[in-house]
């Protein structure tokens, strides 16, 4: 019996302590949660935002995606987006054809796909950030390249 | 043991149909369901540390197995030391042996046990007494098959 | 999020549940059942089956014990391309290496702090 | 002296004047815990190993036999003792503090009973006047031997047994007519039997054709019917072993009424106890008879009492080896003193 009360209590204090790591991230962002579905943007505002919107709707086009966020630089066009979850299998196929489809489509920029929720977040961050006006160009491009570094590490 | 039954008597075998009669049956299905829901959970809340790595840290869903897989031994450390693991395990079998918090529980049960024996000859050596096997084969196997893809590969077949 | 959680939830169990049926209808001890899991693992992640699974299942596939088998195979593979054959046997524990200098430190450091309530 | 073919009938009638019986927690938890001479409630007892706790188990056991049968250590000749962990340390680092002349046995759970049946022998022909003899065993020392360390979360099988931690231990000596003391009467050496069966986590159905064979080669021995015992009692077979026992019995007519058929292993815990199949262990059938038993015979609730206890003799390393277990039981027949004739 104490044995029984112990494993109760042991595996209650487990799920409390999964559960109030996550309390923080319900009152932050709800970006992995819900769906967000972000305005594209581009780091230079007011500009490419017909090219932005056009990536955005290409992406969206496709099935198995939805949720998706574009952020265009200088350099690279970071897309991000998520897959629908009984598709995730083929998460590695969906990202190369992604791609290839892409780079046919705009073959000027240089894209940078992911479906990582560390990815999307941090996306949707710099998003957010972008939007209320308080990151300098400068700034944002510095972020874009560091999320992008961050994908090419993982490879 | 189908090997080891061709060489029994007859009275070896006969005795052995009686005994099992009276042998309790384990309920297996009864224990698949614990296994299931207690293994299950264990993965729930490794999947919230990940994304509590995911968030807080700079980890991606790509690497943060790694972490995520730290926490879960470390928990199971505590659970061990304080002697909850073994009750855990007699109610769920494989549920909490087969995720990484049993591995990281054969390694360290083993190290309190023997650690009367001192640290070097005790913890030392017997630390992977029972996760050791695991390791083995693991790499063994792994070397295998990494070997023939890697081949496969170089002439050409893939 | 809430589908991946859902997914890690039953993936895990099902994981767990073959190894119950290796301990309790094939009557295999528990060292023999986790070394024939990681050896599926590494099998699996070979025929490049496991990697969908944990982009499926997340923790559901990376936290029982068959991963260990898988990222050893992805850890001689990744190396093996840098570095030819030679990277298979150099690799191995590229990946892994948190699971188990996890065990050793932390085992370590229980040895130190705890003693067996038997 | 020798009947029939490997029993001994002890003429002498010697005399068991003390016991002494300790226990762990678990045990103090369990049905039998007011018939324990010593309790500790804990595994580790103040010691700094499992093994040593095993020592003090034992050594704490003959001290209360002593202190009970009111003499010094220096006048008991020797000591049969044993117990289950490698080369039987821990009984022999206690009879290296008790500085009894000393014969270490080994017959895993049966040692208390090949003990018992040595003295009475050794007693019963004028080879000493005092013996003790005695068996122990510790739970998480054995489980640290056979099994797994005792914190790993292995799952055992509804068959599996729990080792008792405890001792018990009796003091032999020559009979003493008029004295109200339970005295040994005869005992059965059984011979080791092989079924085959090798999984360690069920013992009781290894182990039950070596006690049915010893039962049955009692009675043929000795030319008695069942119905002269109040009580025969086996030593650690667990539920499992304990019914097939039972019914190998039965098939070879020896019959047993209701209730006169019973194990240690089963009277030392309560039903929540989570023991699975049973108790088990050298100390379980020691504990048992020279604790509860023998005060139920002073009491007057048996007369007669048949004790076999069986042991599984194995080793981590035959097991490993994919070696089957082979087995072996002892009895020894129990009256109280003045109830010939």
């Amino acid at each position: 019996m104490k044995a029984a009360y112990q494993m109760i209590v042991s595996m209650s204090l487990l799920f409390l302590t999964a559960c109030t790591q996550d309390q923080p991230v319900k009152e932050s962002q709800m970006a992995l949660m819900k769906t967000t579905n972000p305005a594209p943007l581009s780091t230079k505002r007011k500009k490419n935002v017909d090219r932005v919107e056009d990536i955005k709707r290409d992406v969206s086009s496709l099935p198995e995606l939805y949720d998706v966020a574009v952020i265009k630089g200088d350099k690279d066009t970071l897309v991000v987006y998520k897959v629908k979850h009984m598709h995730r299998f083929k998460m590695k196929t969906i990202e190369k054809n992604l791609n290839k489809k892409l780079e046919k489509k705009h073959p000027k920029e240089n894209f940078t796909v992911s479906s990582d929720y560390k990815i999307f977040l941090e996306s949707v961050r710099l998003n957010e950030k972008m939007k209320s006006g308080k990151l300098s160009h400068s700034k944002a491009e510095k972020r874009l390249e560091e999320i992008v570094k961050m994908t090419e590490d993982m490879k | 043991m189908a090997s080891k039954q061709k060489k029994m008597t007859p009275q070896q075998k006969n005795y052995q149909t009686l005994q099992q009669k009276h042998e309790l049956k384990r309920p297996v299905l009864k224990n698949c369901i614990k296994a299931f829901l207690v293994g299950g959970l264990i993965c729930l809340i490794g999947q919230a540390v990940s994304y509590f790595y995911i968030y807080y840290f700079n980890f991606t869903e790509q690497n943060v197995g790694n972490p995520t897989v730290a926490t879960m031994v470390f928990f199971s450390m505590l659970l061990t030391g304080f002697g909850v693991y073994d009750h855990i395990g007699q109610f769920a079998g494989a549920g909490s042996a087969v995720p990484v918090t049993g591995f990281g529980n054969s390694v360290i049960s083993a190290a309190i046990e023997h650690r009367t024996e001192g640290f070097v000859l005790g913890v030392g050596g017997n630390m992977f007494k029972l996760a050791g096997s695991v390791i083995l084969f693991g790499v063994f196997s792994a070397f295998v098959v990494a070997l023939i893809k890697t081949l496969l590969v170089m002439w050409g077949v893939l | 999020m809430l589908a991946m959680f859902f997914w890690a939830f039953v993936v895990g169990g099902l994981i767990c549940v073959v190894g119950q049926l290796l301990f309790d209808v094939a009557k295999l001890t528990p060292g023999h059942t986790m070394s024939l899991l990681v050896v599926i693992g590494a099998v699996l992640d070979g025929l490049g089956l496991y990697e969908p699974l944990v982009d499926f299942a997340g923790a559901g596939a990376t936290i029982p014990i068959t991963s260990f088998g898988n990222s050893l195979v992805h850890g001689a593979l990744q190396d093996a391309q840098a570095h030819g054959i030679i990277g298979v046997l150099t690799g191995m524990f590229q990946v892994t290496s948190s699971g188990i200098s996890a065990a050793i430190i932390f085992g370590f450091i229980g040895a130190l702090i705890f003693k067996p309530k038997g | 002296m020798l009947k029939g073919q490997q029993s001994w009938v002890f003429d002498n009638r010697p005399m068991i004047t003390a016991t002494g019986v300790t226990g762990g927690p678990f045990e103090a938890n369990g049905n039998l815990s007011s018939d324990f001479d010593l309790l500790y409630d804990d595994l580790w007892m103040g010691q700094e190993s499992y093994e040593k706790a095993h020592r003090l188990l034992l050594e704490e056991a003959i001290k209360v036999a002593l202190k009970k049968g009111e003499i010094e250590k220096d006048q008991v000749q020797f000591l049969f003792a044993g117990d289950l962990i490698n080369q039987i340390t821990p009984t022999s680092f206690a009879a290296r503090t008790m500085q009894i002349p000393y014969f270490g046995l080994f017959g895993a759970c049966s040692t208390s009973m090949e003990g018992l049946a040595l003295s009475s022998f050794v007693v019963n022909y004028q080879g000493a006047n005092y013996v003790l003899t005695g068996a122990s065993s510790h739970n998480s020392a054995v489980e640290k031997q056979f099994r797994y360390p005792t914190e790993y979360g292995g799952q055992k099988p509804p068959t599996a047994q729990w080792t008792i931690t405890g001792a018990g231990v009796a003091l032999v000596e020559t009979n003493k007519p008029g004295q109200d003391n339970p005295v040994t009467t005869s005992a059965t050496i059984g011979k080791v039997i092989d079924m085959g069966l090798s999984d360690p986590f069920n013992m009781g159905g290894a182990m039950a054709p070596a006690a049915a064979d010893t039962i049955i080669a009692h009675f043929r021995d000795l030319k008695l019917d069942p119905s002269y015992y109040d009580l025969i009692v086996t030593g650690d077979l667990g539920r499992i072993g304990h019914n097939t026992t039972a019914e190998l019995l039965n098939k070879s007519g020896l019959k047993l009424k209701q209730g006169q058929f019973q194990d240690c292993g089963l009277l030392m815990y309560k039903e929540d106890q989570p023991v699975m199949a049973g108790g088990s262990g050298a100390g379980c059938s020691a504990t048992v008879l020279y604790g509860h038993l023998l005060n139920e015979m002073k009491k007057g609730t048996y007369k007669r009492i048949l004790v076999v206890a069986t042991g599984a003799l194995l080793s981590p390393l035959s097991f490993q080896q994919k070696d089957s277990i082979p087995c072996i039981a002892h009895a020894v027949a129990i009256e109280m003193n003045g109830e010939k004739g």
